[in-house]
């Protein structure tokens, strides 16, 4: 390579930066740091209550469906620490006379490609699930996120929880047993330890607050 | 306070904050790390719109700024900036620069495809490329193939195959590089049009004289009878002669050495502006020869 | 071990699984603007690496004390200047503009550094770090670190955001890497015209990213293995 | 780009398809792979991208001489920065389920080069009218490209538009097109096509 370059010779001195004041340089970022500083601190006071609201509402609004669709009903939002230092929480369905009418309670567990989570209603006596709602997951198109599909998910109602639910992948011979999503046999198995855990969650609650 | 107010303060301040600590680190950086450059490549950099696309092909708006502050790169291939950007370094470097002359592409190769011997019938892909790996094609390893690729890339029809054998037209020709890359055999190079024809060699044949005798009519046999006369300014290097673009050739008479070629392998290439002009003494483009901005490994 | 081993998921989760480019989309420009070279593509990543590691160290420090809801730094300001104690304090609404700042900075900062004291260094791979400002696979990676200490089980130490950073830097790298050797070779067939250049770099893509998806699953595997060596 | 200085019309027009930023600058690609797996979340990105370039061409276009050279670049992404978290924020509030669906993308809008290279190639230079129109034309050039891939996407891979069932129930899905490597396939594809019919449009104004 024959470079003839007289552009940059190796031995030219260039001059250092002037030492300026850099502030009053910058003083156009620095103002613009302020002004959206406080127009981002508006829009945070103004929407903030309505994004909350909406996170809210997105699991409250099945909470009722969960437990059977009563028609009048309050929910009470508990929370509790689990054996294994999780803090989860949970909702406590109850009619206008505040008799209870089931419990709801958050799941997840890792699946084929991501964390599924779940919602799970159960009966007072959290002896029978009522329904499950697939809240979050990114399971194949296709195939695993058949989870989410009503046929999958309504084999779930009425299941005793007296012995853990385990999945097979032919017709269920007993109550206990769920048939898995065809293709999808770890997405299957990760909803069904989900909702074991949650049902194991729930009664460890219940002994300790026996009230 | 009221809570707005305090949320108002809280944003706001940390912004600032972060803001200030920033400028300050950088503002003691850029005084601290000062490497020295070369200011046109700074004054170039900031023209660039600074963000950093990689579009041009470069990694990152400094790297194309030296490269064309080096001549390595036009200054049109920034997408974002457009014409006027590429109008402003032009003016930047113009300024700056002086006189360079243009590159234009030449064919080191003058064998047409009767002239190459030893040839064997060949029913694969038509390109160069394919062409190229195909063993005992024809006699020359080193010459144009003829499969056109080089005009295949040129968006300027400025390259036609004529009896087998790529023909640059060099009043078309911009100087692109397309065909240069192109080539298999890399028989294609870029040459600085200093003067208004300039003396090219048209042979690749690194092999001795009788070997390239059994492969062409018109190759390269390696005398040296071309570099008496030239004052040095042609050498043989891998029995092949080399012209030194770099040299001025004036006052150099080189069409003696083109007259001693015993084959055909030093021709004049010239831009032909006048065409009824005969041939003879070529005029010279007056320029200054100390700001020749050279990039590749002349073949000659 | 459970910490190792879910640091782990996280590294192979961002290095191969859910890999930047060819899951997320990520860092696509460079993908298909810097990828004709081996050697380029390499700096490329090499370049990534090293400021995605940087730019998550800052923007966790910067995130878990001042920006995450009740964070400590802000809470005491809050409180400071006379706040409603009843109300958490959230300023995660600033998160993108001073992630966007750290970002811009750091990658200056760095660029200077290397410039002035390494510059055999700099040569190499330092050219490569001004075109990193607009890269957004940093910014994700801010943005991921930022979900996980949003609240919720278990917030983000400093090592889960460097699993998770570095993991998609090294995860940039080799789909970089493995794309531009795929280019130098595409140079020498015959493309139809239309697609030449950009198209067949992205059909190309498609047909790596089909291939990594055959990477999903993978650490759930190795997790269950080192869990059952563990417990033997 | 049209020589001297374009009126906004023109800078208008330009943005739709001569100077599309997808197909023919190629910027901004994160988005246009990443949320086109159906068109709703496409749509709803475009927009989102069209309200942040037009917030940041009018700001810019608005302080564009207090700018200076070696500073404009932070100004601009700070602008932006700004704009994308009202954005993100309005769809919260607002379309909380699109939100949920775009996640981490509307955040990165911020490093959207398109948005970046019009405040530097047209905002921080034209006059606001100019500005305005650039950022409407170069919106509606993004919208229409990232519809055409979140259209063939959906179509093809889900036989549904707009979540509504339009193919066959005996259309078998290509399920390929919904995951990440559809992404990459369908918009090489579309890439060729759209300079295949522009080399096409090319010979036969040439040969007129």
């Amino acid at each position: 390579m024959s470079t003839v370059s007289t552009i940059t010779e190796p031995g030219q001195e260039y001059p250092a930066p002037a030492r300026k004041n850099l502030l009053l340089d910058a003083w156009l970022v620095l103002f613009l740091a302020i002004t959206f500083g406080t127009a981002l601190a508006f829009v945070h006071v103004k929407l903030s209550p309505i994004v909350q609201a909406n996170i809210r509402n997105e699991t409250l609004s099945l909470v009722p469906v969960l437990v059977g669709s009563p028609e009048e009903f309050d929910i009470q939002e508990l929370s509790q620490v689990t054996p294994s230092g999780e803090s989860l929480s949970f909702f406590h369905v109850t009619d206008k006379e505040a008799k209870g009418l089931g419990w709801v309670i958050t799941a997840s567990s890792i699946g084929f490609a991501d964390r599924i989570q779940l919602l799970v209603g159960l009966d007072e006596s959290a002896s029978q699930i009522l329904g499950i709602r697939v809240v979050d997951q990114k399971e194949t198109p296709g195939l695993g996120n058949l989870i989410s599909d009503p046929e999958f998910r309504d084999q779930f109602e009425g299941a005793p929880t007296a012995k853990p639910l385990s999945i097979v992948k032919s017709a269920p011979a007993e109550d206990h047993q769920i048939r898995a999503v065809t293709g999808a046999t770890i997405s299957s198995v990760t909803v069904a330890n989900a909702v074991n855990q949650a049902v194991l969650n729930l009664k460890y609650y219940l002994e300790s607050n026996p009230s | 306070m009221d809570n707005t107010l305090i949320t108002i303060l809280l944003a706001a301040g940390i912004l600032l904050v972060i803001a200030v600590l920033m400028a300050l680190i950088l503002g003691w950086a850029n005084i601290a790390f000062h490497v020295p450059t070369d200011p046109k490549i700074t004054a170039v950099t900031e023209i660039l719109p600074g963000a950093n696309c990689g579009g041009c092909g470069f990694v990152g708006c400094a790297e194309y700024a030296e490269a064309v502050v080096k001549g390595k790169a036009p200054a049109t291939l920034c997408g974002p900036g457009g014409q006027d950007t590429a109008n402003k370094i032009a003016e930047t470097l113009g300024l700056s620069l002086g006189e360079t002359w243009p590159f234009k592409a030449v064919v080191h190769c003058a064998a047409t495809r009767e002239q190459r011997l030893k040839q064997t019938p060949y029913y694969g892909e038509q390109t160069c490329a394919a062409a190229n790996l195909v063993p005992g094609i024809q006699g020359c390893v080193y010459g144009c193939l003829g499969y056109g690729d080089c005009q295949d890339v040129c968006e300027y029809g400025a390259i036609d195959m004529v009896d087998g054998l790529a023909v640059i037209d060099v009043d078309k020709c911009t100087g692109c590089r397309a065909c240069e890359k192109a080539c298999p055999r890399g028989i294609i190079t870029m040459i600085p049009f200093k003067t208004e024809e300039v003396l090219v060699v048209t042979c690749s044949n690194k092999d001795k004289g009788v070997l390239v005798k059994d492969v062409c009519t018109v190759g390269c046999i390696g005398c040296s009878a071309c570099t008496k006369p030239s004052d040095g300014l042609i050498e043989m290097i891998n029995d092949l002669p080399v012209v030194n673009y770099d040299k001025d050739s004036s006052g150099i008479d080189l069409h003696k050495s083109v007259e001693k070629c015993p084959r055909e392998s030093l021709v004049f290439i010239g831009l032909h502006k006048d065409k009824k002009k005969p041939k003879g003494e070529p005029e010279r483009i007056e320029a200054n020869f100390a700001t020749t901005i050279d990039q590749t490994e002349w073949r000659g | 071990m459970d910490t190792i081993i879910s640091l782990f998921l996280i590294f192979i989760g961002a290095a191969l699984i859910n890999n930047f480019v060819l899951h997320y989309f990520v860092g696509i420009c460079p993908f298909i603007g810097v990828s004709r070279r081996v050697d380029m593509a390499f700096g490329m990543g090499c370049a990534v690496t090293f400021v995605i590691a940087i730019a998550a160290t800052l923007s966790w420090t910067l995130t878990f004390y001042i920006l995450r809801p009740d964070a400590p730094l802000s809470a005491w300001l809050w409180k400071a200047l006379g706040g409603n104690p009843g109300i958490t304090v959230d300023l995660s609404i600033l998160s993108y503009i001073a992630y966007i700042f750290v970002i811009a900075s750091s990658v200056q900062f760095v660029e200077m550094y290397v410039k002035k004291f390494f510059p055999a260094l700099h040569r190499s791979f330092g050219i490569f770090l001004p075109l990193i400002t607009t890269n957004c696979a940093i910014l994700f990676a801010c943005l991921e670190i930022m979900k996980n200490l949003q609240g919720g089980d278990q917030l983000w130490g400093l090592h889960h955001a460097l699993a998770l950073s570095v993991g998609g830097g090294i995860g940039f790298t080799i789909a970089i890497v493995i794309m531009a050797g795929l280019r130098e070779e595409l140079e020498l067939c015959d493309v139809p015209k239309a697609l030449k250049g950009p198209g067949i770099a992205l059909l190309v893509a498609g047909i790596l990213a089909m291939a990594f998806m055959g990477f999903t699953g993978v650490d759930r595997g190795v997790a269950d293995a080192i869990r059952t060596l563990t417990h033997n | 780009m049209a020589s001297s200085s374009p009126s906004p019309a023109e800078r208008f027009i330009a943005g739709i398809l001569p100077e599309n930023p997808i197909y023919r600058q190629m910027l901004g690609m994160c988005p246009t792979l990443a949320v086109t797996n159906s068109l709703k979340p496409a749509l709803t990105m475009a927009i989102a991208t069209t309200f942040v370039l037009l917030c940041a061409n009018i700001s810019i276009s608005l302080i564009r001489p207090l700018l200076k050279p070696h500073l404009r670049i932070l100004v601009f992404t700070l602008t932006i920065a700004a704009f994308v978290t009202i954005a993100d924020r309005l769809l919260a509030a607002y379309l909380y389920e699109m939100s949920k669906q775009l996640g981490p993308y509307v955040p990165l809008i911020i490093v959207n080069c398109i948005i970046i290279s019009r405040c530097e190639a047209c905002a921080s230079k034209q006059p606001l009218p100019h500005a305005i129109a650039d950022a409407i034309g170069m919106g509606i050039g993004f919208t229409l490209a990232l519809a055409s891939l979140g259209f063939v996407r959906e179509l093809l891979g889900m036989g549904s538009l707009f979540g509504h069932q339009v193919l066959p129930s005996s259309w078998p899905n290509w399920g390929i097109l919904v995951l990440p490597p559809g992404a990459f396939l369908t918009l090489g594809a579309l890439l060729g096509a759209v300079n295949a019919w522009t080399a096409r449009r090319k010979a036969r104004q040439l040969s007129n």
